[in-house]
């Protein structure tokens, strides 16, 4: 409980003293409650605004102006959206599976919502410090392509089952790349657990791991483009390929419960992007440390990752309007021929690295270790 | 403080549901499904054993590979029942009986 | 110098490297092969020279290295069967080592130009890398095993490079002439081997050093005969199929069908040269086994009788075959009359004239495009450096005093006429006289070969035209050149004429008397402790066993020659049969040069004269002496065809008839009977029976097995329940 | 007290998609309530302190096995199906019917009852440690230490048998170009028979 939220909250004397009353077990638990909900409430608007930046972005790129009717600058776009999507009628196929119909969206947010428990905002602005951390990430996020594959299974619509299997087939094939990536930055890093990962990258933009060597700097476009395919987003968007398969594997639902696919797509892409961050772009970290130790230092961590996340979020926004979109055989060739390959001789390489240099970095060897 | 003996129970139901499953079903996934039960308590017993008896993690390591072989064992038995379905068009397990001699019925 | 593996073994090694690499490469990219083959052999040169260096700085005549590995090893309990090979390197080693490597680089760097474009040439090379490897294999060797193994892919080697040339019938003739005739010997080699093997129960050369000097051969015979007289009979065999000498030496001549430069590599310098080196190793055996008379008659016998023959040769290679033959026979005869030191150095010298003779040949053949020299003529113009470097190793072989060939010969014939003298005794005195009258006969007929080719009137304008003027080439003639420099005296002798009037190195200018020593008893006895354990490892740089007059004086044999101020009186006998022997000599080689320059530049006296005088035995010449015929027509022809005509009508009307067809007669009569009991008893009650049986249990048995898995799982549920009640309670 | 609350949470979710696996009519179904299984017994792994058995079990079974389950329900037919062949012993229902529940059940029954007999037998002789397991100790890094010392055959071997399970699921499962003679051999029999009927 050492790094975790309600370990740095429990040092605060109001927390103290409910914890005299209450008990240490119990304050800790409600701490992490509330913050658990709140990140669910903060998630929930991210991903809100997510589709509002998707529009203003697109809308950018094609010269035009995009929502601005709703607000300032149309920033309020998503709680008219949000309004329209609970008032709206909630159908179902009549000959739909009801059972897995109801439960595939909630498997989907569930996966993307039980991975922010382990990411790390800051350095004790974290739900929990897992010491398997990463490890949990993914294997919890595989749960969307659970969701996927019941809800494209469940509507007994053409355009949906293939968009249910699509995406099933399409997640799991790039798990591989992306776990095979991530195990590269562990040889490194030495450990799961998140804190670990981020803490090693402490201080300029040359020790983040994305420079560590020459293998993670390929690992993270490896990375990066795995996690594209995972989040189902262009150009890997077969699984909702509009011009194809109507909406793909939401194509029967509506109202709320395609909200909570949209709302999973849009967090999924967040965590995504903080993952990466925390993996190669150094996490948290400020090439300073002034104020350690205080709450100001906490949050000025919190927006360091919050800043790089939003920039790698513009940049999968940007992509997705860039690039066309691939054939089924071309994404499972990329991903079995090219990116699973690249991964296997990076993680062999860096191996070798680690092994040979004694974990030091490519600056470390350029300049010594007083470059650190 | 939970006994060995709760986990013992919950693994015991997890076998006997998996062997029920495996001795009524006649689809050859659903007799697939009851394996990976059965398997899944063996591997609960082991772990619960090396919290309680041996302290030390073989337990663990052992039901590693179990996940291992679990996952290797799916992913050839179902490449099985789909050859099995182009060839035959069903998965009727009793199907799956070409070896014997033929008895007269 | 360390010794390990890795700075001996490259010796061996590099050029069986390329040998196998050139395998490889034959077929993908032939043109590589003849510059791995020189990388090889070039490289193992730099081996060898570091090794002679360092033996020659220590200078110490009991100095030698062995190392040993486990090769085979078979023994359980007390019974001990195990083979080990091994690594021996002494003074004669390295000095072998470095004329071998040198001899061989320079061949090859040769054959680069005279094979260059030939059918097949890029396959002569691979041969000559297996040659070479074998050769060196067989000089680094420390036991008669594997000199035994090395022996025969030399001897293949010297089969394959013969029969170069298979599309002609003569060439394929004499590779296999050469290879059976050489098997002759071959056979005693390892009879010899074998024999050794009873009594020292190991072949390896100080494990028999030491049984010699332990005395463990006295008292032994075979079949009537000492042991060690039939052992080193056995072993000088081989050498006389490998040396070509008297009996054997017909395959030989015949060799020359191959390529000139694997002549002047195996049939001249190395290989022949490898019989020698055996029975300068056994050299303790042929004295204790007291084989010294016949070795000196064999030797004298084939140094003149080859000398006559090359008298009256009328192809330029077949004169360098026929003297090659002779100056072998000056070794073995050197080895008969205790001039050990003489014979090694006489090897070592012919092994460098004789190969710059036949790379001249060579030369002159390549140019001319002919061999005869009746063709030939004033060729001295058109091939100058061939000349230069053929004209000193002629005066070498002719044993003209400065060069190296006198140095050598002369101290062979000058330790005849001591044995002689000093025996008195009249066997010796028939080698003594064959050797001068050889000596007498080898100026002539090379100065005879070399007037014919070089000078006088040209004979064939057509073909002296066609020829071109040489010019200084790296890869023709500059070899011949740096080893007609090797030809001189005084690198051997240490002084110009042998006899130390005029000295280069004061210290060490004795350096081939003082290292080559012969192994007599009192030498040997630094190995009487010797266990050639596997993997053990003996450098003895710093032993000296004995100081050389006390040892001078105990042997009887010891050859004469050597620094004896001790020894006044020894000193003076020997010294005065070498004096004799060297006036005598160079005598003799003035009149026979004489003769030549009469016959042949002035013409005083025709050929023809002797021709008509001499025609009987002239005629025994061309035939060689009738020993072709001997061997082809009478013993092989009508004698052992006839045997095997005997043997065959044997086999087919005795044995085949009666024994096999009668034994196969009985078998059908048992077979009959027991077909019978087979069908009836076996197969009807036995095997049906069990059949009927097994089919009414298996009725009962298969109808638990009904297919359906799930069955299965309720059996299988039910035996465990049954078991684990039965277990438990 | 969190252990037990989780414990009894988990045990819960295990049983309660035990007795909904073995219910339903429905394979899909099945395989959802089999995905409630193994998430729960991940929960328990958690209770015992195997945190990394527990990551590890989602993984492949979440991520992987109980998606080809759902691939492999999905491509020979989901629900109930009755064979194409209407003879005597396929006109079973596949999910079972009275007669298969009553042998698995008193089957299971039998077996139970065997087991928990034993093991009391068995709870009297042997003494269990208690273990305090509020004690939380990571155990991932003695794990790997385990995998790669003592345990390294195991580990080897488990990868080759991935492989191996992997390249011959490639090969089994592959479409082939050509049916095999002897399925045209079985149909050109059963036209046969239909003819003489």
């Amino acid at each position: 409980m050492e790094n975790t939220i309600a370990g740095y909250f429990l040092n605060f004397p109001i927390f103290q003293a409910i914890a005299e009353t209450l008990g240490v077990g119990l304050t800790a638990f409600l701490i992490f409650f509330a913050f658990a909900g709140l990140f669910t409430v903060i998630l929930a608007t991210v991903g809100g605004f997510g589709t509002i930046a998707e529009r203003k972005i697109s809308a950018d790129l094609q010269a035009r102006i995009g929502p601005n009717r709703v607000g300032p600058y149309g920033l309020f776009q998503l709680i008219a959206d949000g309004i329209k999507m609970i008032s709206k009628e909630d159908i179902m196929p009549r000959s739909a599976d009801k059972f897995l119909y109801y439960l595939a969206p909630f498997l989907c947010i569930f996966g993307v919502l039980c991975t922010v428990a382990v990411m790390p905002f800051s350095k004790n602005l974290i739900l929990s410090d897992l010491n398997v951390g990463v490890f949990y990430a993914i294997a919890i996020s595989s749960l969307v392509g659970v969701g996927i594959f019941l809800g494209g299974y469940a509507s007994n619509s053409k355009w949906s089952l293939l968009g249910g299997m699509r995406g099933a087939s399409q997640i799991i094939s790039y798990e591989i790349p992306v776990t095979l990536t991530i195990m590269m930055i562990v040889v490194i890093a030495g450990g799961l657990s998140f804190n670990t990962l981020v803490e090693a990258q402490a201080g300029m933009p040359w020790n983040w791991y994305i420079f560590h060597n020459p293998f993670t700097f390929i690992g993270f476009f490896v990375f990066f483009i795995s996690t594209l395919a995972e989040t189902n987003r262009a150009p890997f968007d077969l699984p909702e390929a509009e011009s194809e398969l109507v909406s793909g594997y939401h194509t029967e639902y509506t109202g709320i419960r395609f909200g909570l696919f949209a709302l999973a797509e849009y967090i999924e892409i967040f965590v995504v992007s903080a993952v990466s961050v925390s993996l190669f772009l150094g996490g948290y970290q400020l090439p300073f440390n002034i104020l350690e130790g205080t709450l100001p230092n906490e949050l000025l961590q919190f927006g360091s990752l919050f800043l790089k996340t939003c920039a790698l979020y513009y940049v999968v926004i940007w992509v997705r309007w860039t690039f066309p979109r691939l054939r089924v055989d071309q994404l499972m060739s990329i991903c079995w021929k090219y990116l699973t390959p690249i991964a296997i001789f990076n993680l062999v390489g860096t191996a070798i690295w680690v092994v040979a240099f004694d974990g030091q970095s490519m600056f470390q060897l350029f300049f010594g270790s007083g470059a650190h | 403080m939970v006994s060995l003996q709760a986990y013992l129970i919950v693994s015991l139901i997890l076998l006997i549901t998996g062997l029920v499953i495996m001795i009524s079903r006649k689809n050859i996934v659903a007799i697939l499904l009851g394996i990976e039960l059965i398997l899944n308590s063996a591997a609960l017993n082991f772990v619960a054993y090396s919290k309680y008896t041996t302290n030390n993690l073989d337990g663990h390591i052992f039901s590693l590979f179990i996940i291992v072989i679990a996952a290797a064992e799916a992913a050839v038995g179902l490449a099985i029942v789909i050859r099995f379905f182009q060839i035959k068009e069903t998965i009727h397990i009793d199907e799956v009986s070409e070896l014997r001699e033929e008895i007269a019925r | 110098m360390n010794y390990t593996i890795s700075t001996i073994a490259p010796i061996f090694l590099l050029p069986f490297f390329a040998f196998v690499i050139n395998c490889v490469l034959i077929k993908k990219v032939p043109k590589f092969v003849p510059w791995v083959s020189v990388a090889g052999i070039v490289g193992s040169f730099f081996f060898a020279a570091a090794i002679f260096i360092d033996f020659f700085t220590v200078y110490n005549t009991d100095y030698y290295i062995h190392k040993v590995f486990n090769w085979i090893d078979l023994s359980h309990g007390d019974n001990i069967f195990k083979i080990d090979l091994g690594i021996f390197i002494d003074n004669m080693t390295a000095v072998m080592l470095l004329m071998v490597t040198g001899v061989a680089s320079l061949i090859h760097i040769f054959s680069t130009w005279y094979m260059k474009g030939d059918v097949r040439w890029e396959r002569f090379f691979v041969y000559l890398s297996l040659f070479t490897s074998a050769m060196l294999g067989l000089v680094l060797s420390d036991n008669l095993l594997s000199i035994f193994m090395f022996w025969e892919i030399m001897g293949f080697c010297s089969y394959s490079l013969i029969g170069f040339y298979f599309e002609k019938e003569e060439a394929g003739n004499a590779s296999i002439k050469a290879f059976m005739t050489t098997r002759v010997g071959d056979v005693f080699f390892l009879l010899g081997i074998l024999a050794i093997w009873a009594v020292v129960g190991s072949v390896d050369i100080p494990s028999i050093y030491a049984a010699i000097s332990n005395g463990a051969f006295e008292g032994k015979t075979v079949f009537g005969i000492a042991l060690a007289s039939f052992a080193g009979f056995c072993i000088f065999c081989g050498t006389i199929g490998k040396s070509a000498q008297f009996p054997l030496q017909v395959w030989l001549p015949d060799a020359m069908m191959g390529p000139t430069p694997c002549s002047a590599l195996i049939h001249a310098a190395t290989m022949v040269a490898a019989g020698v080196y055996l029975s300068l190793r056994m050299y303790p055996l042929m004295y204790v086994g007291e084989l010294n008379t016949l070795i000196a008659y064999i030797g004298g016998i084939t140094a003149f009788g080859a000398a006559t023959i090359a008298l009256i040769q009328k192809d330029l290679k077949a004169v360098l075959a026929y003297s090659t033959i002779s100056q072998l026979g000056y070794m073995v005869l050197g080895i008969g009359v205790g001039a050990y030191n003489a014979a090694f150095m006489h090897l070592v010298t012919h092994a460098i004239f004789k190969a710059c003779l036949f790379l001249s040949a060579g030369s002159v053949i390549h140019s001319y495009h002919d061999k005869y020299m009746p063709e030939m003529g004033g060729l001295k113009n058109k091939l100058p450096y061939t000349c230069i470097a053929m004209w000193c190793c002629t005066l070498a072989i002719a044993g003209v005093p400065v060069f190296s060939g006198f140095v050598s010969k002369d101290r062979i014939l000058g330790d005849a006429l001591y044995l002689f003298l000093q025996t008195g005794e009249g066997v010796y005195a028939i080698p003594t006289i064959l050797g001068f009258v050889g000596a007498f006969l080898t100026p002539f007929y090379m100065f005879r070969m070399m007037f014919l080719t070089f000078h006088g009137k040209n004979r064939n304008k057509d073909k002296y035209d066609h020829c071109h003027k040489e010019h200084l080439t790296w890869n023709q003639n500059v070899p011949l050149l740096i080893l007609s420099v090797f030809t001189l005296g005084f690198f051997f002798s240490g002084s110009l004429t042998g006899q130390g009037i005029i000295s280069f190195a004061k210290e060490k200018k004795e350096w081939f008397k003082v290292l080559i020593e012969p192994p007599v008893q009192q030498r040997l006895e630094k190995f009487s402790n010797v266990t050639s354990q596997p993997f053990s490892f003996e450098d003895t740089r710093d032993m000296s066993v004995i100081p050389k007059s006390q040892y001078l004086k105990q042997s009887g044999f010891a050859g004469p020659g050597y620094d004896t101020s001790a020894e006044e009186e020894y000193y003076d006998e020997v010294h005065h049969a070498h004096v004799l022997g060297a006036v005598a000599s160079v005598i003799i080689v003035a009149l026979s040069v004489l003769l030549a320059f009469a016959m042949y530049i002035f013409g005083f006296i025709s050929p023809s004269f002797f021709y008509d005088k001499l025609s009987f035995w002239v005629k025994a010449l061309k035939n060689k002496y009738y020993m072709d015929w001997l061997y082809i027509d009478v013993l092989i022809k009508k004698g052992l065809l006839k045997l095997n005509n005997l043997l065959s009508w044997f086999d087919s009307g005795i044995y085949d008839r009666y024994a096999i067809d009668g034994w196969a007669f009985i078998n059908r009569q048992v077979f009959k009977a027991s077909h019978w009991f087979d069908r009836v008893i076996v197969d009807s009650v036995a095997v049906d029976g069990t059949a009927v049986g097994t089919e009414i249990f298996s009725l009962v048995t298969k109808s638990i097995q009904s297919g359906y898995i799930q069955k299965y799982i309720i059996v299988l549920i039910g035996a465990i329940v049954a078991l684990s009640m039965f277990l438990g309670f | 007290m969190f252990i037990n609350i989780l414990f009894f949470s988990a045990s819960a979710l295990v049983i309660a998609s035990c007795a909904l696996m073995m219910w339903t009519k429905n394979l899909m179904h099945s395989c959802v309530y089999l995905l409630g299984v193994l998430i729960g017994v991940a929960g328990l792994y958690l209770t015992l302190g195997a945190d990394f058995v527990a990551a590890t079990q989602i993984m492949v079974y979440v991520g992987g096995v109980v998606i080809l389950m759902l691939f492999a329900v999905m491509l020979t037919g989901g629900k109930d199906f009755q064979s194409k062949t209407q003879q005597l012993l396929n006109l079973l229902p596949s999910m079972g019917n009275k007669y298969t529940f009553m042998w698995g059940g008193g089957v299971g029954l039998v077996f139970a009852g065997c087991l928990t007999y034993f093991f009391m037998h068995l709870f009297k002789v042997i003494k269990v440690q208690e273990i305090d397991n509020n004690s939380y100790s990571p155990t991932i890094e003695k794990l790997g230490e385990l995998l790669v010392t003592d345990h390294l055959v195991a580990f080897e071997l488990s990868s080759v048998l991935l492989l191996g399970a992997l390249v011959g699921a490639a090969i089994i499962a592959r479409p082939r170009k050509e049916r095999p003679a002897y399925i045209d051999d079985i149909e050109h029999d059963h036209h046969h028979d239909e003819e003489h009927h």
